[in-house]
């Protein structure tokens, strides 16, 4: 399996290759996969003195289904949507590696495969990040720096480990950990979760997300927020599922709660920034992160029905990020802006676009009875049910997020597809059938996971029975706390869709002949009547009272802080340097004096 | 298919009596409104009046399908909820009244709850008029105000029972004795909350009579004024009778249902009556607030007691 | 014909002499010869090394004079590996240079003839097992670089060429000063002879001499504070230089100072192994930390060699095998590494006023090939997978894990981020903005463009599959690591002649 | 069952006649001096809430279009527009005399003089002002009129649309009405 992969892989990079080969690439390999999917034989490479293993489990299986089959999807639209970018080569060939890479990432079974995949995957985004050549705030440095900073964290935690248990297989790190002592523990977990934290974008190491997801091109942000982000999540869940769990000493309980609440406050903060964007894709970036901060908080809780809620939305995230990255960039491309203050009314022009975000934004905003709605119930009920107060408290930071949520969702929609409709945009058409397509696939999908969540319940319980829960249990289409509540998911179908259709048909057939369609200029002015040009629209500064309300915890950004920093380490250095004065004189005298002090002092270093 | 009958039978039931009674309430309110301000204020029935002329109203105009199917998002969201609430309590039940009370909780509750608000906000949105968007700003700025308060209270009942379902908490209570004086803090942040989510002044900035006009349903007349008017008062009974389930242990016949549920509409209702109104930053500084600390005190009694 | 260690010597300064004659003839021939000298090279170099393989060290007794008096060749699986890879490099940069000056103009000819040497120089001076002829082969290497960094005869190429020569002639005094003085104490020149006597050296003379040593051969091993000279050196000589530096002089250094460290004082329990990974510490932070400031790329690439090896030095500090095997596993990634980007950098700079790094904007859609060389370059150079700078580091990283200095592997890592800043300063510049106006491109030659997929391919190649050298590396490594052997081979050699003790009395 | 049906008709008829006249949503029309008589009628001096009268803001949802006092050429065009925006049934109350016949504008060069050629009027309300008992009964006159189905004055405009638009238009010289209003 992984030996396909690699095949792939090798296979990328021979070729300047078009978007076409690219999709036919990863669909085969998805269709290889799908097909396969029941041989767990493990391929092993042997590089020198250690070997490099590949290989399936049931917990790698949820993931690498869910990479494959997303971006197959958006390797489709991915054809449509770059058609007549120039240096389509390069582009695809990172798109490509990225994506090969996760799924490196996701079958390697020992840290070396899983760290060389992981800085593929970060290079080539890196790559791709500065394929548009927007260069404000330096954001591709930045992401480079931070992925640097936790890749070579984890590459760290790597060879300390090894260094313990003279073994890189994953498993056997899961096995020894509790053997250590207390310190190597705490260094081993912080760094490994550094590592991770940086690709899931927890709150103080997510600065270069926003801007890295809104200036890569959408066909790629659509992977990037929502696959690349979930390999930081994959890795999480095996540090605090198999391994912390085991940990022999009390201070992972620590781990756990930090990470939690960091995961409350990111989901916090970042829902606050996205309600006051004014660009669609940075409203999507800001809001990946505040989803990502969920699923990290999910996972630190780590009981049963949080851990599943946290993989749950994992996927589920993935699917409606992905839509929504998806739909804005068929506006993009059909009306060439994303600003949310200027365009409007696309709903009569790309009606299907429209269907697909409407259903990603209800399954976003977690509104029953969709997908997300299912997801965040489950962790609701965890943080309230858990034993634990600080939970308790944690429910409502989250709670917030999830209702602030429901604004910069709002904002989206209303922005890009209602409002009035403005000569201006009449020339924007339906995006092509390349790009609708994935779309409407995938929010069919949303609504099938909304009705029988059990269809990923079942590969994700697998998963965690192997990730080392006993007897997780599911039902196809009800959920249950530990205090045996349930929500009957069918029930809530029947009674909304009914509702809804009965609605519907008695709204439209209501004295149907007399009612009729007039143009978004009819509205009520006061009898005034607005010009062809005049767009009456309430679009600009849209929550500014909300913005007003939360205005004392947005004063200062973690960018400025980090921002400083980084100057002043910049004039240190510039300090430093000054020792290469670029004077031979000077460059002798160094010569001496270090000859004299060696002489000095040589007797004592040298024995 | 026996019971598919039953259901829906007591599901039509159910939808009378809330929107009798909610309508009934509507009118009550105009009428308690106007005696506050000296005057005689309509007849108690004016709601139906209203409602039926506004269906019998001819033309209808749209401007979009999505403000054509809005109001359907809305009736769905508000009969949706009654369906998950339990009417009357277990044992007094009226054969048909018990319609999905055990297959859903609170939390689930909660979310169907804003479920109308942003589908008609969809539909809102379509109809380009500026007023009505700004009522949608406002009104939606001010929900994620009032929406921490409630959640609050409700989080600190449920970790105080044990439970998050409705049933479940009435059956604690018929145990131990009504949540509103078990958990006092909850109450006191419930009674602040719901000043906020029945918009009555001081909360009313979302559709500001008069200021912007008529707020958010600007452009909506006749049917579609007609079914949001409906499901209005259909969801104003079932989020008291929600209320009353949560902290009074429900009701077991109608006449201590009306009881109840109108004692604790008054709250809003008097209040509003004398007050002047928030602008919504104010709102929102307000409901995070005293109701938050009060919630969270309640919080903190429903862990340690 | 039999092949054999001194070809190595003895063919490059042949041909260099030739060089002006042939010249006369023909002018092609000069710029002809070389390529072929370097490829008969490579050829018994090759030879040797599958020789060594099997049979073990080969020594080579020049003009029938034994040692301790004679000069001997000794050619071990580590210098062998050194030496190969030398005379490699010189083989590329011949093949980049080749339309390097005009055929009728005069300083090709010194050119050729002057990296000839460079190459006889390095080559010989990691050949030999002489403590003199080290000496010798180390002022070859100097004379010819102080006369390369100067072949440009401008101003700053003089200034550079004369701080070279200031430092230059501090090191040639001290290393001749700590060979008399080694010769008084143990009066024989023979490596491995010294290293047997060595123990009966009172210890103050022995810290001394070390001492000498140590700073005499750590200016060509640009060890700081005493690389004064490189950054000038590298940015002013002509960018095949550069990478003759690079490749060559720096390796030569390093493997001077590995040498005697290693075989005449012995690493353990002396404690110059903390003295080596503190040194190079020191040399990584301040280098890759002048890096960061630099705005000429060249000076840039400069400052980061000089990093690299420090790194390189402190892998042989912590002198476990994995550490060494770590360390030679560097030096040949830094050898390719490098090379492969002084020459894409300096095409990429060619045209740019000062070759300043600003200027460098959007090069990537004009110049897409050598951009894309040099992102490579990057990527490996600072370490990521899957290409070979990877597999070194990671090496060195585990065999710093295993000696338990978590300190030094989060030094090394915090360094390697500032490297990854300006590097993907560098690549990100390259990839957006747009050219400036009236940017002319030098149009790279094909000689050029060879040479650098060449090295492109290997460090693809050794990324992917590092198998492929791992194990020459690991013998190198052993071999070095392994002293008594060395002495044995070296000596057994000598004794068929003179036994050992009718030297010393 | 068969809506021709006297007795049915008869029935349906009532109840809607009932329903429409006992919830009159008004949209206040109020230029000059007129508008100032609405206040106390709605206050608590008066209170016409009590017949279920209620002020409405935007036309949409609005039954009568109450115009006071005089109307000018340039409000003219407004009073237009929202009229046609409202929904049927709609009926419009006029009231003062300038609405009338101009009253003290009654030369005016720019004063709307017949009201009635331009929109359709249910009932007016002489009087300057008419005060808000005045009103009053003018309204309860015209509850009568819905009552009895009298009141088919948005009929009317269908009917003979080109005839008023003609008078419109002869009036508002500048005419921009975007064609979408009807």
């Amino acid at each position: 399996m992984g030996g396909a992969i690699l095949a792939y892989l090798a296979k990328r990079i021979t070729p300047m290759l078009s978007s076409i080969v690219s999709f036919l690439a990863i669909s085969s390999a998805a269709v290889v996969f799908f097909t396969m999917t029941s041989s767990t034989d493990v391929v092993t490479v042997s590089v020198r003195n250690f070997t490099l293993q590949f290989g399936l489990n049931a917990y790698s299986w949820v993931f690498a289904a869910m990479v494959m089959g997303i971006s197959a999807l958006v390797s489709l639209y991915n054809i449509a949507y770059m058609s007549g970018k120039d240096r389509l080569g390069y582009f695809n060939l990172n798109f490509t590696l990225a994506i090969m890479s996760m799924m490196g990432i996701v079958f390697a079974n020992d840290w070396i495969s899983f760290f060389i995949f992981w800085e593929i995957m970060t290079w080539s985004s890196f790559l791709i990040v500065v394929y548009n050549g927007i260069d404000e705030g330096k954001i591709g440095t930045k992401y480079m720096i931070f992925s640097a900073v936790g890749g070579y964290a984890m590459l760290m935690a790597i060879v300390i480990t090894n260094s313990q248990i003279d073994s890189f297989l994953i498993a056997d790190l899961i096995n020894a950990y509790p053997t250590f002592g207390h310190g190597m523990q705490a260094m081993i977990g912080i760094l490994f979760l550094i590592g991770f934290s940086v690709k899931a974008a927890v709150m103080p190491l997510h600065v270069w997300a926003p801007r890295a997801y809104s200036d890569s091109p959408m066909s790629f942000t659509a992977i990037f927020s929502g696959l690349l982000s979930k390999m930081g999540i994959f890795g999480m869940a095996i540090m605090f599922i198999s391994v912390f769990s085991k940990a022999s000493i009390g201070d992972t309980f620590i781990y756990s709660q930090v990470i939690a609440w960091l995961g409350g406050v990111t989901a916090v903060m970042a829902t606050f920034y996205a309600v006051i964007q004014k660009d669609a894709k940075r409203l999507l970036a800001y809001s990946s992160i505040a989803q990502l901060g969920y699923i990290v908080t999910g996972l630190a809780i780590g009981t049963k029905l949080s851990v599943m809620s946290a993989l749950f939305l994992a996927v589920i995230h993935a699917l409606y990020k992905g839509i929504l990255f998806m739909a804005v960039g068929a506006v993009e491309r059909q009306a060439g802006s994303t600003n949310l203050e200027q365009l409007g009314a696309l709903i009569r022009k790309m009606p299907w676009t429209f269907f697909s975000a409407l259903i990603a934004a209800i399954a976003l905003a977690g509104i029953p009875p969709l997908g997300g709605f299912v997801g965040k119930w489950m962790l609701y009920e965890s943080m309230i049910t858990s034993t634990n107060p600080s939970h308790l408290f944690l429910v409502i930071l989250i709670f917030l997020s999830s209702t602030a949520a429901f604004l910069y969702v709002y904002r989206l929609l209303f922005g890009l597809f209602l409002g009035q409709e403005e000569p201006e945009w009449d020339h924007v058409k339906e995006a092509p059938a390349p790009m609708v397509i994935p779309m409407v696939l995938m929010a069919l999908t949303l609504i099938l996971l909304g009705y029988a969540p059990g269809l990923l319940f079942e590969p994700i319980a697998n998963g965690m029975e192997f990730l080392g829960f006993e007897n997780v249990g599911w039902q196809m289409s009800s959920l249950s706390n530990i205090w045996g509540d349930t929500v009957d998911m069918q029930y809530v179908w029947g009674s909304v869709v009914t509702l809804f259709v009965l609605g519907a048909i008695f709204i439209t057939i209501k004295n149907r002949k007399s009612t009729r369609y007039v143009t978004t200029k009819d509205i009520h002015t006061s009898g005034e009547i607005p010009e062809a040009h005049e767009n009456l629209t309430y679009a600009v500064d849209f929550y500014k009272p909300f913005e007003r309300a939360i205005e004392p915890v947005m004063r200062k950004t973690m960018d400025f802080y980090y921002n400083h920093f980084g100057n002043g380490l910049e004039s240190l250095f510039g300090f430093v340097r000054k020792i290469y004065t670029g004077n031979g004189q000077t460059y002798a005298m160094y010569v001496v004096i270090f000859l004299v002090i060696l002489l000095l002092i040589g007797e004592q270093i040298f024995k | 298919m026996e019971d598919i009958l039953k259901l829906l039978g007591g599901a039509a039931a159910t939808m009378l009596l809330a929107f009798v009674v909610g309508a009934t309430y509507g009118g009550l309110v105009r009428k308690i409104i106007a005696r506050t301000q000296n005057r005689v204020g309509p007849p108690w029935y004016q709601n139906f009046v209203d409602i039926s002329k506004l269906y019998m109203k001819d033309t209808a105009v749209h401007h979009g399908v999505m403000q054509h199917i809005g109001p359907a998002f809305a009736i769905t969201a508000s009969v949706t909820v009654l369906m998950f609430v339990p009417v009357l309590r277990e044992g007094g039940w009226f054969p048909w009244f018990e319609n999905l009370n055990f297959k859903g909780d609170i939390i689930f509750l909660i979310y169907m709850m804003v479920f109308g608000s942003l589908g008609m906000a969809l539909g809102i949105g379509q109809t380009g008029n500026p007023n009505a968007s700004i009522g949608v700003s406002r009104g939606l700025s001010m929900m994620v105000g009032y929406e921490i308060p409630f959640v609050l209270s409700l989080v600190s009942v449920m970790v105080q029972t044990h439970t998050t379902s409705i049933t479940g908490l009435m059956e604690w209570q018929t145990q131990n004795g009504w949540l509103m004086f078990e958990a006092p803090f909850a109450f006191i942040t419930m009674l602040l909350a719901i000043l906020g989510m029945f918009h009555y002044a001081p909360f009313d900035i979302a559709h500001a009579p008069s200021e912007i006009a008529s707020g958010p349903p600007s452009e909506f007349g006749g049917k579609y004024l007609a079914m949001m008017m409906t499901s209005g008062s259909i969801f104003a009974f079932a989020k008291l009778v929600f209320l009353v389930d949560v902290f009074m242990n429900g009701a077991s016949n109608l006449v201590m249902l009306v009881v109840k549920t109108l004692l604790l509409y008054m709250v809003p209702v008097l209040y509003g009556a004398v007050s002047p109104r928030y602008r919504t930053e104010q709102a929102i500084r307000y409901l995070w607030g005293w109701p938050v600390f009060f919630g969270i005190i309640a919080l903190i009694y429903s862990i340690y007691i | 014909m039999v092949v054999s260690p001194v070809h190595f010597i003895a063919v490059p300064l042949l041909a260099a002499f030739l060089m002006p004659i042939l010249a006369k003839v023909n002018k092609n021939l000069l710029r002809i010869v070389p390529g072929i000298v370097l490829t008969y090279l490579g050829y018994v170099s090759v030879v040797l090394m599958n020789r060594v393989a099997t049979e073990g060290t080969i020594i080579e007794v020049l003009a029938g004079w034994s040692a301790p008096w004679g000069i001997n060749l000794v050619y071990t699986p580590f210098t062998g590996f050194l030496a190969t890879l030398m005379i490699a490099m010189s083989f590329l940069i011949w093949l980049y240079s080749f339309k390097f000056k005009k055929v009728d103009d005069e300083p090709a000819l010194k050119y050729f003839i002057l990296q000839l040497m460079l190459t006889t120089g390095s080559v010989g001076l990691v050949l030999t097992g002489d403590i003199f002829n080290f000496f010798v082969f180390m002022e070859i290497i100097a004379l010819s670089s102080y006369a390369l960094t100067a072949f440009y005869r401008d101003r700053n190429g003089a200034e550079a060429a004369f701080k070279y020569l200031l430092i230059g002639a501090f090191a040639s005094t001290l290393f001749l000063l700590a060979i008399v003085l080694l010769y008084s104490q143990v009066g024989t020149l023979n490596m491995a002879e010294i290293s047997v006597r060595m123990h009966d050296v009172p210890t103050s003379m022995k810290v001394s001499i070390l001492v000498l040593f140590l700073v005499g051969i750590g200016i060509e091993a640009e060890m700081f504070p005493l690389n004064g000279w490189a950054p000038d050196a590298y940015s002013q000589a002509p960018s095949p230089v550069g990478v003759a530096f690079a490749a060559l002089v720096v390796k030569a250094g390093v493997y001077g100072l590995v040498r005697i460290t290693y075989t005449l004082f012995g690493i353990e329990g002396s404690g110059i192994g903390p003295f080596l990974i503190i040194m190079g510490g020191i040399t990584l932070v301040m280098a890759e930390i002048t890096a960061l400031k630099q705005t000429s790329l060249k000076r840039m690439l400069a400052y980061s060699s000089i990093g690299q090896m420090g790194f390189v030095l402190i892998a042989f500090g912590i002198g476990t095998h994995e550490a060494v095997f770590g360390a030679i596993f560097l030096m040949f990634n830094h050898a390719i590494i490098k090379g492969l980007l002084f020459m894409s950098g300096s095409y990429l700079v060619y045209n740019t006023p000062n070759k300043e790094i600003k200027y460098l904007s959007g090069y990537g859609m004009k110049m897409p090939v050598i951009s894309l060389f040099f992102s490579l370059g990057a990527l490996a150079i600072v370490g990521l997978p899957p290409f070979a700078g990877f597999w070194s580091k990671l090496y060195i990283l585990l065999a710093a894990a295993d000696g338990a200095l978590y300190g030094l592997i989060a030094l090394i890592l915090v360094v390697s981020i500032i490297e990854i800043v300006y590097y993907f300063r560098v690549v990100g510049r390259l990839y957006f903005g747009k050219p400036a106006e009236g940017s002319i491109m030098r149009k790279p030659t094909v000689g050029g463009m060879i040479a650098m997929s060449i090295l492109a391919i290997a460090i693809l190649v050794v990324g992917f599959y590092p198998d492929i050298i791992t194990g020459y590396i690991d013998a190198a490594a052993s071999s070095i690591l392994n002293t008594d052997e060395y002495i044995k081979n070296a000596l057994g050699a000598v004794n068929e002649l003179t036994p050992v003790e009718n030297i010393i009395q | 069952m068969d809506t021709n049906d006297k007795g049915v008709r008869k029935i349906v008829d009532m109840i809607t006649g009932f329903a429409r006249s006992n919830s009159l949503f008004m949209l206040a029309y109020g230029t000059g001096c007129g508008d100032i008589e609405i206040p106390p009628a709605m206050t608590s001096r008066y209170d016409w809430e009590r017949f279920g009268y209620r002020k409405m803001a935007t036309p949409r949802q609005a039954d009568v279009l109450l115009i006071s006092g005089y109307l000018a050429t340039k409000t003219l065009k407004r009073v237009i527009r929202s009229y046609e925006q409202m929904q049927e049934p709609k009926y419009v109350v006029a009231f003062g005399s300038c609405t009338i016949n101009g009253g003290m504008y009654w030369d005016s060069y720019n004063t709307i003089k017949m009201l009635d050629h331009y929109i359709p009027v249910d009932v007016y309300i002489n009087g300057c002002m008419p005060r808000p008992e005045a009103v009053m009964s003018g309204l309860f006159d015209l509850q009568e009129q819905i009552k009895k189905g009298e009141a088919n004055g948005a009929q009317k405009y269908r009917e003979n649309l080109e005839w008023y638009r003609g008078n419109q238009k002869k009036v508002i010289k500048n005419w921009v009405m975007p064609e979408y209003n009807w």
